[in-house]
């Protein structure tokens, strides 16, 4: 008979006993190699992590091969972190050479560590979503193909994260990364009256529309969408499957950049929109990893060392950036939702 | 059923990056659901759209969440997802798994479902990719009897979730681990049984550089900091400046209060300990020479979220300083004010931060009883549009 | 009457700043109004409130506004406020003046009204404050055979108003005096006959350090630049070094853009000039030795004004650089478009800026016809809230 | 016979021969005493010009003693500046030192020049206004007596201005001034229905209101106030004398710091409210003049060569400047209306 509530399993006891040994006695690390971070404790021990991206969506098989490797070389221990990637935790620095060989002839990419392009998260996209304007592994695919150079290496300027949404639920911190692609539907919802009636919350449905372009129409005992004030962005579908919004030949992709989370230096932001839509061009989305690829080399080729590409871009300013790029600048970059307002440039000084 | 062909998803078998095509694939040997999954996507990437209906209610017993039910629009040509749900499985604090743990999760998934997982999805939970609802129930009593639980999904608390924390790393300022384990437990039935306006998000990090994003994702970001001073060890210092870092150029030059003097002369390092905002700057460059203070504990900020619907809110600085140890009671009573603030006052689908936005983060404060500190604000308000308590008027 | 006793408004005559109970009082030696101007305020310095009524509609044939009415609740007891009006005259481009012009002024105001007057109100009118109803006409007849004119009121086009600009600054990248008194001349309609949504507001600044403060207040203001790189003379910039000035740190630290660098061996400044963002510092600094480049315009920006109601707005870049020389055609026919889109949607009492707020910066822009550019904005917006023109979609 | 939109007098009419001579050929400036700046022109002419402190509220016998000393140093020629300054422009450099004798001799105060005081701007008050929470002439007498050594000075560390307003209405750029000294209410308006029936427009009256506050009563052919949604604005008032907000028991000043128009080095900066509440005390306030000297010489301490209050604040961060100035912070100091969010400090980054 299985319990209700028993809660996750402990982590105490799924900790290395390298871990458990020198737990919050950590003093400092380095990045001897690529992918790999070597910890050292209070007490002399020394951990290497080695670090392996993965597509996220695996089989088991996978994850028995990982386990197979795990146990070779970590005694049968390893972790994951947030960003999809296996960490393979070895006590026995005699074990690291034999395990990146390993890792190498097998194929797993091994980096991702300090100044590198970090894997990409990412969501379900035409895999699993019902919402979704794009795919969202098979674009991850594609982009780190493109970009593969940058996650084995430990000498770009700053972390690169890059994150992958397929709608703008925008599950995962795809509103605060280095680059975000994010899928964006273009079309407003058509509505299925019969369905609004068979049992969708019509007040609900309406206070999900952020600029109140849904109307109840208690004649109809359904809804009208306003299509001048829609802006697609999908919410009254997540609430109703009367409000379908798929649309193939608008559904697409939009880039924006420029976000962080961590405090460093400066406080986290958001990323903003550069590219307001690139078409869906499955399997490989050329014109995706064309305009990553383009943006991520701009930021290798100009920024400072030690600058994310935000703080890059807040030096130069967004203006320069537009031309340092070539990205058009168009109306759909200006800001004309609630908070517009602070992103309007309120001083004669700005650059040409 | 015969194999169908996939032209377009073998294409994405090329290329070093680790292909997630390949990945359903070897599921599908062994898995019709995963060969039926090859095909629907195959046919998306034909068709430009997704093929996934809005889910229906199914779930396992005992449960309010947990479970996101998944149908295709197109069961008749794709009948082995017709049903094709997801299990959201609570992971271990920090993800740290033994080999053991994690076959047997997969001896149950090989066992009941398409054999593909996300390790780990967005929230943090393990996920199970695919099964159908005959086999939900007996999916979760193996999943039970091995030690693990389900994770949370809908109006309710979803995982929490942590940096790797002391486990692993010499600048978490408290146990994330621990907490993350503590709250997990105390909260089961929030975050088992969906009751509130909407979901709700605690994510802990050990210190400022936010490794799980809690400032961008949690309603409550729980990040590690420090009281006192950094703590610097001169001698280190020497060593860096001799192997060649530019100290002056990419620690001091780039302290955002710029609080830190280098001494080029004697290569020592020196803080002025009340400028410093403890971003982590210095210490991520020099990690062996600089060292969080001794005197730590974390800053709670609240509401942060992705865009949907009011836009996206970055958490919010509430408490500057809490110390976080076990029985961590000053930081539940106060997560209980807010939860119940927020259930009496939130509308249907309205995060803690919309809320606070909307009613006003003045009433908030009165209402839950925390005390206005500057920390709060990057700086005061600029409209003269202050709200007067009618006990502070003469009549 | 027999005077009243001010002991309260006396207090306000000690000190070294002048007093304007000082003025009142002379005034009052000849004018029963102004006496009992300082006995009402007398009053009010007791009372601590006003009293003043809201504003009658009073004025002069042919004008809407420029009048602001202004009735005592007090007029049995001050009955030479019982009426109490206040006139506004439109003030010479950056309010040069010659003796006998105010001369004339002082003549036609000690015949018609209290003998005060408010050398310049804020919106940079001369006021004349205090006047009966049946004064008002022949103090504007008197005026008008002198040369004056009315200045703005109510929901029109208030006075334009300017800086002292090429008559005496250096930094001056138009000629403001020449603009503000034309565009006052082109638009007395406007100026003279409300008939909008609300005030709208012209102020014209030589150069970014905006001395009438124009992208604080004004609707449109009108700010002084040039596209060209700033010209610097390294013989004074060697003089400005020797007389002991810290160039590195006032000037090159402070450039918000670090677009100078300084070569302290030969005492020379050098500009990037694509990193300036031409913000004035350095030239405020070493007015001798850097000077603004030649190619000069000026940047229009629009929305500025105070609180009431959606908050303060500070003006936003609309055109980066604009030539602004007469008949300043391209200006007009900007303005004329953007006064037809604020006409055509506005609300009562909503400004401009209020308004491109509330229906956004992308449709004003596409319905009055401005190209969009990087420099109208800080950044990019955050969230992916695009409206898609209908014309850019696929059928 | 008067005519109709005749237009303000021709400038070129009234500028000084030697500006006639020199337009648009100025080189550059120098401030060779405190009140005083000197241009020099391409062609080699100098014009000093003599700036003096006005109270605003002036005589016409004292437009008349400018005038006359305007004859004797400056051949009838003078200006006034936006901020309620008279400038004596004297081409001749002989009389600079005579006419400064005799301004001193007269009271006149000489200064606001460069880095120094300016003169306060401010609006009407209890002496011209209807809606006025505070007057505004004395207020400003009371602080420009107190600051008094500041404005015929130039070694303050940027320039200084300061700004008055008796309501929220703002005239004048007081939200974006270095110390603004602001009239607010604090009780919500009483309606009087009569009133209201006699003439209100009640749905331009709604509308005033920036928070919803006001509601139409139909039945009553009247409005209702929400008291818990009003803060005081007094914008229903301006609408409306039905709406009476003047409140002699509760109205009082808040100051706020920190803005500033000019573009140089940083943008042009709202005020922020610092105290929200100070008593009206007339007829020398000395609770303001306390207040404004107190953030004014906790600039002059701390800033460094250059700033202007704002800057100094931003620099050292505004939880420094509560905790220099002990001023309380109050949960008044936090945003809660439409804009709340950008002030919100979102980053773990701060000082205690």
């Amino acid at each position: 008979m299985s319990k209700i509530d028993g809660g996750p399993p402990d982590y105490k006891k799924l900790l290395p006993p390298i871990i458990t040994e020198n737990y919050g006695q950590w003093k400092y690390h380095e990045i001897p190699r690529a992918g790999v971070l070597k910890h050292v404790s209070e007490k002399g021990y020394a951990l290497y992590s080695v670090r392996v991206g993965s597509p996220r969506l695996v089989s088991i098989d996978y994850i028995r091969d990982i386990c197979a490797l795990a146990d070779s070389y970590c005694d049968g221990y390893l972790r994951f972190t947030s960003r999809n990637n296996v960490e393979f935790l070895v006590s026995d620095e005699a074990k690291v050479e034999p395990l990146i060989k390993e890792l190498e002839a097998k194929g797993y990419p091994i980096g991702g560590v300090g100044n590198a392009l970090s894997n990409i998260v990412h969501t379900q996209g035409w895999v699993h979503c019902h919402t979704p304007a794009t795919d969202a592994s098979g674009i991850v695919k594609a982009v780190m193909d493109d970009l593969y150079e940058y996650f084995g290496r430990t000498d770009l300027p700053a972390k690169l994260k890059v994150a992958m949404a397929c709608c703008l639920n925008m599950c995962g911190a795809v509103h605060c990364s280095d680059v975000a692609i994010l899928g964006v539907h273009r079309t407003p919802p058509r509505v299925d009256h019969e369905k609004i009636r068979k049992g969708t919350e019509i007040p609900t449905l309406v206070a999900a529309c952020p600029t109140g372009a849904i109307r109840p129409d208690p004649k109809n005992k359904s809804v009208v969408v306003n299509e001048e004030r829609c802006m697609y962005c999908g919410n009254c579908y997540t609430m109703s499957p009367a409000m379908e919004i798929l649309d193939a030949k608008n559904d697409g992709i939009a880039i924006l950049v420029g976000g962080k989370v961590s405090n460093a230096r400066t406080a986290p932001s958001f990323s903003r929109l550069v590219i307001p839509f690139l078409p869906n061009n499955p399997p490989r989305w050329p014109e995706v990893t064309a305009a990553v690829r383009h943006i991520v080399e701009t930021w290798l080729n100009n920024a400072r060392k030690g600058e994310r590409v935000g703080e890059w871009i807040e030096r130069i300013g967004w203006e320069r950036f537009f031309s340092l790029t070539e990205i058009p600048f168009t109306d759909k970059h200006i800001d004309d939702f609630i908070f517009s307002r602070e992103t309007f440039r309120t001083t004669a000084a700005f650059k040409y | 059923m015969p194999d169908k062909k996939t032209p377009k998803l073998d294409e994405l078998e090329h290329g070093p990056w680790p292909s997630f095509v390949t990945e359903i694939k070897k599921a599908a040997i062994r898995n019709e659901s995963a060969k039926d999954l090859l095909n629907l996507l195959e046919r998306s990437y034909d068709d430009k759209r997704g093929h996934w209906k809005h889910g229906g209610i199914v779930g396992v017993r005992g449960y309010g969440g947990g479970v996101i039910g998944r149908y295709t629009d197109l069961p008749e040509e794709y009948p082995h997802v017709a049903e094709f749900h997801t299990m959201r499985i609570n992971a271990p604090s920090a993800w740290f798994y033994k080999t053991e743990t994690l076959r047997t999760l997969c001896d149950i998934w090989e066992k009941h479902g398409s054999g593909l997982t996300n390790v780990h999805g967005s929230t943090g939970d393990l996920i199970f990719l695919g099964m159908k609802t005959e086999e939900l129930q007996k999916t979760y009593d193996e999943l039970s009897d091995a030690g693990f639980d389900l994770g949370g999904s809908g109006s309710c608390l979803r995982s929490p979730s942590c940096c790797v924390g002391p486990a692993r790393c010499e600048s978490a300022c408290y146990d994330t681990l621990a907490l993350c384990y503590d709250l997990t437990n105390s909260y089961q039935d929030e975050l088992h049984r969906p009751m509130w306006p909407y979901k709700f998000k605690f994510k802990m990090s050990g210190c400022a550089n936010d490794c799980v994003a809690a400032i961008a994702r949690a309603d409550c970001s729980i990040i590690g900091t420090w009281r006192d001073s950094i703590q610097v060890d001169q001698d280190q210092v020497k060593a860096y400046a001799e192997s060649g870092l530019d100290i002056q150029g990419m620690v001091c030059d780039k302290c955002p209060t710029r609080a830190l003097k280098y001494d080029h002369e004697k290569k020592e390092l020196h803080v002025i300990a009340e400028d410093c905002s403890r971003c982590m700057h210095c210490i991520n460059v020099m990690p062996k020479a600089v060292r969080p203070g001794k005197e730590k504990g974390a800053t709670i900020l609240l509401g942060g979220k992705s865009t949907i619907v009011q836009s996206a809110f970055l958490s919010w600085v509430i408490v500057p300083f809490m110390k976080m140890e076990p029985p961590y009671t000053e930081f539940k009573e106060m997560v209980a004010r807010i939860w119940d603030w927020w259930d009496e006052n939130g509308k249907t689908r309205e995060r803690l931060g919309e809320l606070i936005y909307r009613l006003g983060m003045t009433k908030f404060l009165r209402e839950v009883g925390l005390p206005p500190v500057p920390q709060m604000v990057f700086r005061p308000r600029a409209n003269p549009y202050v709200f007067w308590p009618q006990d502070e008027i003469v009549k």
